[in-house]
Formats: C-alpha cells, structure tokens, sequence
C-alpha cells in the first residue's frame, strides 16, 4: 500500500512484545502514522495509543482496524474474507495519512460536589466525599433527608431497625464541616460541563427563619391544621400545616407547607407566630435561588412506589384495610401511627389473617410494569414474619409467583419465614379482593395444586406495590441532560462496567433513582459513585479527549467560511456552540460573527458538522477529508 | 422445541400462549375454575409443552366447554393473553377432530340447537332450539315444568319470527361453516 | 340523528318484559327508535364457540342493515348482543381481509360506521339528565347493581365504563332515589349460555350473586341484560337448591327501575311476567 | 456463509455506524461469532448525527452498491439526541434523492443497538440480499464520474 513504510504481524500485538515492536518500528522508521490490524478499538485503542504516545509520535496518528470482532469472527475462512481485512486496513491508512496530531484538552476543576437527594444514597454518598476532605452540597426536596429509609420499621435479613441505624448518620451529614445542607430545596438549572458545573439551587421558602427557631415544637401544637395526611405516615397518620416529617427529622425544624396552611389559603390564622418564642415565623418570603460551581454530580433521587388505584380488582382506594407495602413499614414502625402495633386502618382491630398480594403492578405489562421490582419479595418475607412476632396467633398467606432471594442471607430468611414462623406462601396471583362483612374476601388460585381457586376471608390485606421512578424523574433528567429509560429510571453509561456513571461525563448515579434497589445495593452504588467524584476531584485538571468539533479559520478577508447562520446552535445537545465576533484589530468593529465550540462543552457527537451549511465545522479525528479518504479507500480496488 | 402447537394458535387466533408465566391469576379469577377438569392457566401450560398427549386431553377437556367467555380473565391477565378466543379455538379444533369431551356433549348440542334454529328462520325460536336439543340429548323432561308458566307470561313464542330474507341467512351459513 | 334499534331474540321472546319496558321508557321521555328492519340473530355464544367466521358474519349482516338503513346510533338492550355486534365490528374494522371475506359472505357491503350502544350509553346519552326532574315516586330500595360480564369486557374493546367496578347503572339507580350497594359480584358471570344444558352449574354461579346480593340486604337486584335476567329469575328453583333456601329478591331491569320512578304502570314495564314476584314498587 | 445466487453478484456495501450502539453491536457479533455476509465494510463515526450525507454519495460515486446507516435507538443515543437529528435530516434527504433519481431503496436505514448483535448480522445479511437482487449500481457512478470529468475541462 501507498506511504506504508513498514508492516509486520504478531499474534499478541496488546502484550508486551508486540507493544514493544509498535514502539522499536516508530523509532526505527520514524512513522508518523500507525495502523494496528487487532481486535476491537473499543477494546484495545486506548492500550495502542498509548505505546505510540510513549514512543514518541501523536497518540492520535494511530488507527485500530478491527480485524477480529467485525472481520474474521463473523465470516468464514476463505479469500472474500482475507480481501475483507485488507481492505479494512486500506481504508484506515487512507485516514491515518490525513489524520492530524491532535493534543489532549486540559480544563480546571471545581472541587466541589453536588449531591441531590438525601436519602441512604445521598447520605452515603456525601459522607463517602466529605470525609476525603471535598465540599459537597447536598440537596434534598422534603423538610428532612433520610428518605425512605426512614420509613422502614426493620429491614431484612437481620431485622435491624431501619431507624436505628440510618439516623446517626442523618445526624453526621448535618454536622459535617464538609457539608452544606439544603433541605427543602431543588435543582432548577445545570450548566457547564464535568469539572465545571454550574448549578442554580431553588431553596423554597419555609416561613420559618431557621437562624431563631430553636425547634422547640410549640408551634406544631398549636397549629389549628391537624388533619392533614402525614406523607411520612403514608397518609395513615396526620399532621400539622407547620411540620417536621418525623420526630427525627434533620434538620428537626419544621416549615410551613403552603398548601394546607390557614393563613396562606384564607389570609388569616398566624398562630403559629404569635406563639414562637424566638420569633422564628416570617410568611410570604419568596424562594431563594443560589448558584454553586461544583465539579461533579450525584444522582441520589431514589424511587417511589406505584398508587394502586388503578388495580381496581384489589380495591385499593376502596377498601381502607388493604394497603402497600410501605404504608405496612409504618404500621409495623415504633414510630409509627399504632406505635409499631399492627392495627387495621378502618377501624383500628388488630387482624388475626391477613393477606400479602407480592407483584402488585410489577411484572405486569398490561397494566402496570414489566420489570421485577426486586425488593418485594423479601420484604413481603419480611413482613409476613413482623407479622407473626407481633401476632402470634395470627395468620398470615402471601400469595407469589416466584420468590427472588438472590442475595447474601436472603433464601435464608424466606426460609424461615415459611419453615419458623409458619407463614403460609401460596403460588398464584390473586385475581380479586372485596369486601363482604368486614372481611376482605381474597380470590386466588394455587398453581402448584391445578390452579385450583383458594379463597381466603383476611382482615386486611398488604399489596407489594411496584418499586417507579420518582415523579419529576424526566424533568431533572433533562435539566442535566442524562438519558432515562422507558420507566423514567436514569440510565447508567454501561449496565455492567460503568454502573455509577451516565452517559454525561461528571454526572453520576447511586440507588433506586437508577432501577429497584434494596439498601446494601443503594449504599454500595453509593460509595462507588463516591469514588469516581473522589478520583474526579482530586486531579489538578482535568484531561479529555481532543475528538471534538472546530469552527474553521481562514485568511482575511474571509476570516472564516462560517456564514454565522447558527443552525449549528439550535441542534447542539450540549448548548456548546457559542457566538464569537471577529474584530477589526485596529477598528475595533465587527467585521463577521461566526460560531465558536467550546472545548470544555463539545462532546464531540459530529451533528453540527452535518448540519453545517457552508461546511465549516469539522470534526477533530473524524474529519470529511478523513471519513472521505477512508471510504474511498474501502471501495477502491 | 417445535412449538407447533403455540405457532398455530398465533396463526389461527392471533394469540401468543408463549407469553404466559403461569401466574395463575386466569384460574383465580375464573368464576368456573372450580368445576373444570383443567382450570385455564392449566390449559395454557399444556399447550405449552407442545406435547401431543397434552394437546389430547385440552380437546377433550371438559373446561373447554364450560368457558363461557366472561372475559375476566383476560380483563386481569398482566400479558393480556386473550384465553376466551383461545377457548373458540379450541372448541372448534374438538369439533373438526371429533373429541368433545362427553360430559360436554349437551353443551355442544345446545349450541348446535341454536344455531340450527337461526339457520331455519333467521332469529332464534326457543321453541325450536328446545325441541331440537330434546332430541340431540334424549332429555325429554328437562324444563317442562317451565313451559305452562312461561307460556301465561307470554314468554314462549309458538310461531317462531323469522327475517324476510332467509336466503340470505342460509347462504351465510353455507359460506362460513365447513364442518358440521 | 336517526336512532336505531336491536331487539334481539331474547327479547322477542323469554324477555318480552325487557323490550316493553325499553320502549315504554323511550316513549315517556319521546325518544323516537326505529327497529332495523329484517334483523336478524346476533349469533350469541353458540357462534363463536362452533365458528368464527359464523360468529362475525351474522353480526354483520345486522351491522350493513343498519348501514344501508341508514342509522346512526343503534340502541342494543341485550348484553350479549351488544357484546357481539361490538366486538364483530372491531374485529372487522383490524382486518381488511376478514372484512372482505365477511362481506362476500353476507352479500353485503359493510361501511361499519354504525355506533353500537348499549341500555345504559342510551340512557346516559338520551335520558339521565332529564330522569331527575320526571321522578314521579322515589325507587327507595337498597339494589344491587348487577353489571354481568358483556357489558364491560372486553374493556380494549367496548371502553364502556370501570372493567372491575363499573358505576354507571349505580349512578342511576341515586338518580331515582335507589341505594346502590357495594357488593362482590357486579361484574361476575351468571353463567349465560351454561343456561340449557348445565341448569346445576347456572344454580351455583348464579346462586353466588343472588346470595351475596341478599345478604347485603338488597331488596332487588338490577340487570341490564337478559341473559343474566332469565339466569337470575327463570332458573331460580336450581339457585335456591344450591343455596339451600328459598329467597325471594326480585330481579328487575334498569328500565323497569327507571320507568317505576317515572311513573310508567307496572304493566306496562311487563312486571307481571316475572317468575320471582316483584313486590316492591 | 455467502449465499450463491445465480448471477455471482457480490454487492460492496458500506455501513457508516456510530460508535456507540451499531459498532459496539457489531462487536457484539464478532464475540458471539454469528456469522454473516462478508460483502459490508464499517465505517465508525461517533454519532448517526455526525453522517454526512454527502459521504452516502460519495460512497455510491465510488462504486457502493448499498448502503447501511445504523446506529442507536431512539431515545438511547450517547449523544442524547444525535440520531433523532440523523432521523429527521434523512427524511429530507431522502426525498432530495429520490428527486435526483437516486434509488433510496439501495440505503438501509437501522437502529442497533449494543446488545443486538443477532440484529445486526440479520440487517447486514438482509441488506446484501436485497442488494443482489437489485444489481450493480452503475448510474450514480456514471453520473458522478461524467461531472467530474466535466469539472476539469471547465478548469
């Protein structure tokens, strides 16, 4: 081939030989292009790169033809295929002989972190970075962090209260010196790109001056409002318009929710300021918005689970004693409404039969969700065995379809579930609950005995609800540009090996907020999304690659075949293209204005390049002159 | 696996038995579950297994019979797997390959009385259908007792209606029954 | 707007009462319906059981008939029938093969623009605004509203109110001064076309209803099919067997409910052909 | 395994893919070894939304007979919203082709993603097969190698 100066084969060219002969063949023939006819570039292009930089020539001069997964794997032995490779091989010496030296970018970093959603996840996560000595912000929407965690009565296998163990770190992170807490607070706006966020915190108002009140809880008292469901509760409890979500909350001082407040609907009522001490109520102040520079970003916003009002064969909605899963967590909960007694809602009997329904809306296309949601099976186990320890001489049924114990301990535990505590599992989907006498008839089948139809008169039934998405899933997704899947879970950069990090550089991911998780999971994706800030931050600067897109520059008078009709800015993804004027350099007037990329934005996708009217983008290692040379090299025989 | 049986049933029906995990709830739901010989998730299992003794005992099943095609369970299936025109499939398939259950036979008879009743006149007499059914089933005393009371309440109609047009109703039958 | 008319068999014959009081209740509030001429059967489950093209082609003819007739509407009372015209239509409007073969079968074409109603789209559209201020007596009674399984499902299909808890008969029924129970068996199947040849299996499935019906203290139990009416009223004696006593709750129409409220005679809703005595008024 | 047809054509195809999905799919071929037809040659661009179209034409001047374009999902593009960009430019181009009398019919157009490398081999060996069945592709070629010629005598 035309302008190869050397060419020779080695079996393992990655290994340290055959990298050593790609480095002695540079020295010795002063190439200044290198063609490596190997396995994939997505496996190796980095390793080559790198024996090229090492030896002395621009890392971006070498090419990787792809011989292995895309040539001899996937065609048979014989000549069209040995053709095949050569060409493949033409076509990138073509590109190599255009390709231009090119020099890694170097941005500045902001070394701190934003962390949004406080619960396990945003908990670990912060402390994780704090105690490696960086900043973090962390931003959580509720009066209080600890998320659903908080919620749960105790968590299985080992039946630890969730409480118990969650809250001393509530309390950490709101006494961390490297951490800023903002409760009550959203992300309105992300800006800027990895190393170099800027991000804009809506703080809403909480009519409460948190500097003078002392969280004394008088005003929760005297609040006139008490009837409103407690969301912490899951609405089986009440609360005040000026509230804290739990009595461990953190911070533990409450705020004014705007909607059920008396003074806010109807303009009157103020009682909760003329009985403060400290003078700490102060109404009708506006939301606050703060911008912060940080570096990096975590994801923490976890998950929800899914109403069941459309399961209407279940009556939920209909029936006051058929309830979910998490409403049971309170129920169960020493914190909760009954004190952690197992209590009916409607009319506070403690029942002797009850029924868990496990898959309610997960695995379940037609109307609710194909996906498994992963954690119900053992907490269903979990609270069939609550159950049996706070009623023991009730009886408890969980009708399944499959039990997913896979984790460390948990066949275990639903074993003695069944084995210990007697729990009667039957196999089969329950087609229909109602009511008839105070009991709730419950309709199933056993598929383990020819689908034969069981019929089961409970007092109150439990429904493992589906694990979804939080609401506002999408919206944040799009304010910070990250991919979502079809359920409105973040979508990570790969499912297997890069599982905390999205698709957008400096963006990371930890818990539910990504696909169902339980709590081990949550906090290890948690520390690990943790790492990846860490390592992030603790760089000097930051190095990216340079395969980003550039304005050309020509000579006076044209400067610039650019014709400044910025089509190129509408469709960036990355809003990187930016508008710059040529100047006059001693009239200081504008002669034209033409598009700019900004390095640290452009990722590098190649669309301006396309749209570009007038051909004046291009894009460094996948330029048209490169692309062109290289398909015409592919075709020429 | 072939899945020969699955293959035709998507052909003739549109239906994908493939899809069903057994969940069971059809079976829960069904308001005749408990007098069928299979229960419907039962029937969806065998057919399943594409496994000719099974696909045997679904034809000659009892069950097939008894669906009345309240749609319940499809109503509640999670894969929407549609088991009612799964059920006229298979009655149809008993049918052409002669092994309706015989515990069923008065069920196909009565149907058969229907429909004959339709064809003479267009609509349905009950009187016919009655008259036919007696003979098919040999069950001459079944609902006499009724005849006096509905005949006070003008309920029974001797003469039975018929359209206008009953060309038109016999030709259709022609045209979309084969076997009879 | 032309509106049509589908009796049915069943209601030219064993549910004569149902097609009385459907009209009775269209002329008190002068809604004008015009049979479709030279209908024929819908071809109900027997059709479909033994075959499908049967079970489409019939539905057909009666869907082109009222094409040609030129309706717009067509009011179907019977839930069975209602259930197949609607489905058959669907069914042909899928598939532009079936279609065509279908109509080479009935010799017809088949524009399929017709909207099928059923009693209670009827009265929805035609007559509930208007019940309120024509309640002549009140319909104070405790009732079960009594759905059976045509009318609502298949859901994709017939869209028709709440597949597992349907309210719009309930909603009449406080219209004219009703208590509607909630009760478990709104939308379970009496057991329609098992009606013949398996009597001890309609007195189980039905018997379910009626029970649960009258141990929630229903005083009747409203239907707005005749399937389900004959099942419940005509095979009472197998219910009351499987039961094991003899109960006496009433099965009525949503029509005849309606047109007592109005202050329609009971003779003229065809009460008087009820096998289980309707005492109450 | 190429399958023989009886007028010995072998179509050259070009498949311009992005980086992300189809060429991590075809990848996902090679390690699966699924076989299929060797006549496609791939070209790796980071995005569907970098393709120029001009290169689509310049590959038939060239004496492509077909052409794959490939690359992620709707909704799953790297890039956020790349393809959907590549979607709607080829639209329009598509119809500037066939207004040119270019036959749009020899271009596939695909979504594959990482995972589907069965899905790949199936598109490459559909592709190929409808492109034999279609012949050699001289009209363009001609076309271009005219104006060409024509350029330099203007010079």
């Amino acid at each position: 081939m035309a302008g190869v100066e050397f060419a020779t084969d080695y079996k393992y060219m990655c290994s340290d030989p055959g990298q050593n002969l790609i480095k002695q063949a540079i020295k010795e023939h002063h190439l200044d292009g290198v063609v490596v006819g190997s396995c994939s570039p997505r496996m190796h292009e980095m390793t080559f790169r790198k024996v090229c930089s090492e030896a002395g020539m621009n890392p971006y001069l070498c090419e990787i033809a792809n011989l292995r997964e895309q040539c001899s794997w996937v065609h048979e032995k014989c000549d069209a295929t040995t053709n095949k490779a050569i060409e493949i091989v033409r076509g990138l010496v073509e590109k190599v002989k255009r390709n231009k030296p090119l020099q890694a970018i170097e941005v500045p970093i902001s070394k701190k972190a934003l962390v949004i959603g406080g619960g396990i996840a945003g908990i670990q996560a912060s402390l994780d970075i704090a105690n490696c000595g960086h900043q973090v912000i962390l931003v959580e929407q509720s009066p209080s962090i600890g998320g659903h965690m908080s919620q749960l009565s105790e968590t299985f296998p080992t039946l630890d209260c969730s409480q118990c163990i969650l809250t001393p770190r509530m309390v950490e992170v709101a006494q961390h010196p490297n951490i800023t807490l903002y409760t009550y607070a959203e992300l309105e706006k992300l800006e800027g790109f990895i190393g170099n966020f800027k991000a804009t915190i809506r703080l809403k108002d909480k009519s409460v001056d948190f500097s003078k009140c002392t969280g004394c809880g008088l005003c929760m008292t005297k609040c006139p409002q008490k009837k409103i469901p407690s969301e912490f509760n899951e609405g089986l409890g009440t609360r005040t318009a000026i509230y804290t979500p739990s009595p461990q909350a953190v911070p533990n001082k409450p705020v004014i929710d705007r909607e059920n407040c008396n003074y806010y609907k109807k303009g009157v009522c103020k009682i909760c300021q003329k009985f403060c001490p400290t003078g700490a109520i102060e109404y009708d102040k506006a939301d606050k918005f703060i911008t912060e520079e940080i570096g990096a970003v975590v994801v923490t916003t976890g998950f929800n689970v899914l109403k069941t009002d459309f399961f209407s064969e279940y009556g939920y909605g209909k029936y006051k004693d058929v309830i979910t899963g998490l409403q049971f967590e309170r129920l169960a909960s020493a914190s909760g409404p009954t004190l952690g007694e197992i209590r009916r809602p409607s009319d506070g009997q403690i029942p002797k039969k009850i029924v868990f329904i496990a898959c309610c809306g997960s695995r379940d296309p037609a109307k609710g969700l194909a996906y498994c949601s992963k954690i119900c099976c053992m907490y269903t186990a979990k609270h069939a065995m609550l159950y049996q320890h706070k009623v023991p001489d009730g009886e408890s049924t969980v009708f399944y379809m499959d039990i997913r114990a896979g984790g460390k301990n948990y066949e275990e535990f639903v074993r003695r579930a069944i084995e210990e505590e007697q729990v009667n599992y039957v196999r089969g989907r329950v087609a229909r609950v109602y009511e008839k006498n105070g009991k709730l008839i419950v309709k199933g089948a056993d598929t383990l005995l020819n689908a034969k139809p069981v019929e089961i008169e409970a007092d109150m039934v439990v429904l493992a609800t589906a694990s979804i998405a939080n609401n506002g899933a999408e919206d944040l997704a799009q304010k910070m540009h990250i991919s979502y899947d079809p359920y409105h879970f973040f979508a990570e950069a790969h499912p297997k090996l890069r599982p905390v990090e999205t698709n957008t550089a400096g963006i990371f991911l930890a818990g539910a907020c990504q696909a169902p998780k339980d709590i081990p999971e949550t906090v290890a994706a948690a520390s690990g999304a943790a790492v990846k800030v860490v390592s992030l931050l603790s760089k000097p600067t930051l190095v990216r690659e340079p395969l980003i897109a550039v304005v050309n520059r020509c000579a006076p008078p044209q400067y610039s075949t650019c014709v400044g009709c910025f089509m190129c800015q509408t469709i960036c993804p990355y809003q990187a293209i930016e508008r710059e004027d040529i100047t006059d350099r001693r009239t200081g007037q504008v002669i034209k204005t033409i598009a700019k990329i900004n390095p640290g934005l452009c990722q590098g996708c190649g669309t301006c390049v396309s749209f570009c009217r007038s051909k004046s983008i291009d894009i460094q290692g996948y330029s048209n002159e490169e692309m062109y040379a290289e398909v015409s090299a592919l075709l020429n025989k | 696996m072939n899945h020969t049986t699955a293959k035709n049933i998507k052909e003739t029906t549109g239906v994908d038995i493939d899809k069903c995990y057994q969940c069971g709830k059809c079976s829960a739901g069904c308001i005749l579950a408990d007098d069928m010989d299979f229960q419907p998730s039962i029937i969806i299992r065998m057919l399943q297994t594409d496994d000719s003794t099974n696909n045997k005992k679904v034809l000659s099943s009892e069950s097939i019979w008894l669906c009345q095609n309240c749609e319940n369970c499809i109503g509640r299936c999670p894969k929407e797997i549609d088991i009612p025109k799964i059920m006229d499939y298979l009655r149809t398939e008993s049918v052409k390959k002669k092994c309706v259950s015989l515990k069923a036979k008065h069920q196909l008879s009565f149907y058969r009385s229907f429909l004959d009743s339709i064809k003479m006149s267009g609509r349905l007499s009950e009187l016919v259908m009655m008259v036919g059914y007696k003979f098919r089933t040999f069950n001459l005393l079944q609902d006499v007792k009724l005849v006096p009371s509905m005949l006070s309440k003008g309920k029974l109609k001797l003469i039975p209606e018929s359209v206008k047009n009953r060309k038109s109703i016999k030709s259709i039958f022609k045209k979309t029954t084969t076997s009879k | 707007m032309k509106l049509g008319f589908y009796p049915g068999c069943s209601l030219q014959g064993t549910s004569r009462e149902y097609n009385e009081s459907v009209k009775a209740l269209a002329a008190a509030f002068d809604i004008e319906m015009k049979t479709i001429d030279d209908w024929n059967c819908c071809g109900a489950s027997a059709a479909h059981s033994i075959s499908k093209e049967l079970s489409l082609a019939l539905p057909a003819r009666i869907l082109a008939l009222a094409g040609q007739q030129g309706f717009e509407q067509v009011v179907v009372p019977c839930a069975a029938c209602y259930n197949r015209l609607a489905v058959a239509q669907y069914e042909l409007n899928q598939d532009r093969e079936l279609k065509s073969s279908i109509e080479q079968a009935i010799e017809m074409p088949l524009n399929n623009q017709v909207k099928i109603i059923n009693v209670l789209q009827f009265i929805n559209t035609y007559i509930k605004d208007k019940i309120a201020d024509k309640v002549k007596k009140k319909f104070e009674h405790q009732v079960a509203c009594y759905y059976g399984c045509l009318l609502v499902r298949p859901h994709k299909i017939l869209g028709f109110d709440r597949v597992e808890d349907p309210t719009s008969m309930d909603e009449l029924m406080t219209i004219i001064g009703a208590t509607p129970l909630d009760w478990g068996f709104k939308t379970e199947c009496c057991g329609a076309s098992l009606s013949i040849a398996r009597t001890d299996l309609v007195g189980k499935l039905s018997g379910k209803i009626i029970k649960d019906a009258a141990d929630r203290g229903a005083e009747a139990i409203i239907v707005a099919c005749p399937m389900c009416h004959s099942n419940l009223d005509m095979r009472r004696p197998q219910i009351d067997e499987y039961i094991g006593k003899e109960i006496s709750t009433p099965v009525i129409y949503v029509t005849q409910a309606i047109g007592l409220a109005v202050g329609i005679a009971p003779e003229k809703l065809g009460l008087q052909r009820h096998f289980v005595k309707v005492n109450i008024r | 395994m190429i399958e023989q047809n009886n007028n010995n054509f072998e179509p050259r195809i070009i498949a311009f893919v992005c980086n992300w999905c189809t060429y991590a799919g075809a990848d996902l071929a090679g390690t699966s070894r699924i076989k299929y037809a060797s006549n496609v040659d791939i070209v790796r661009f980071p995005c569907t939304g970098r393709i120029d179209f001009m290169l689509l034409l310049k590959a038939f001047a060239k004496g492509a007979d077909g052409i794959i374009v490939s690359g992620c999902h709707p909704n799953d593009c790297h890039y956020t919203s790349g393809n959907f960009h590549a979607r709607r430019r080829w639209m329009v181009f598509r119809d500037m082709l066939n207004f040119l009398g270019i036959d749009v019919e020899r271009i596939r157009w695909s979504w594959v993603s990482a995972a589907e490398g069965a899905k790949w081999a199936d598109v490459v060996n559909k592709t190929v097969h409808k492109i034999r069945e279609m012949g050699p592709y001289t009209e363009y070629k001609k076309a271009a190698m005219f104006l060409e010629k024509e350029k330099i005598s203007y010079e």
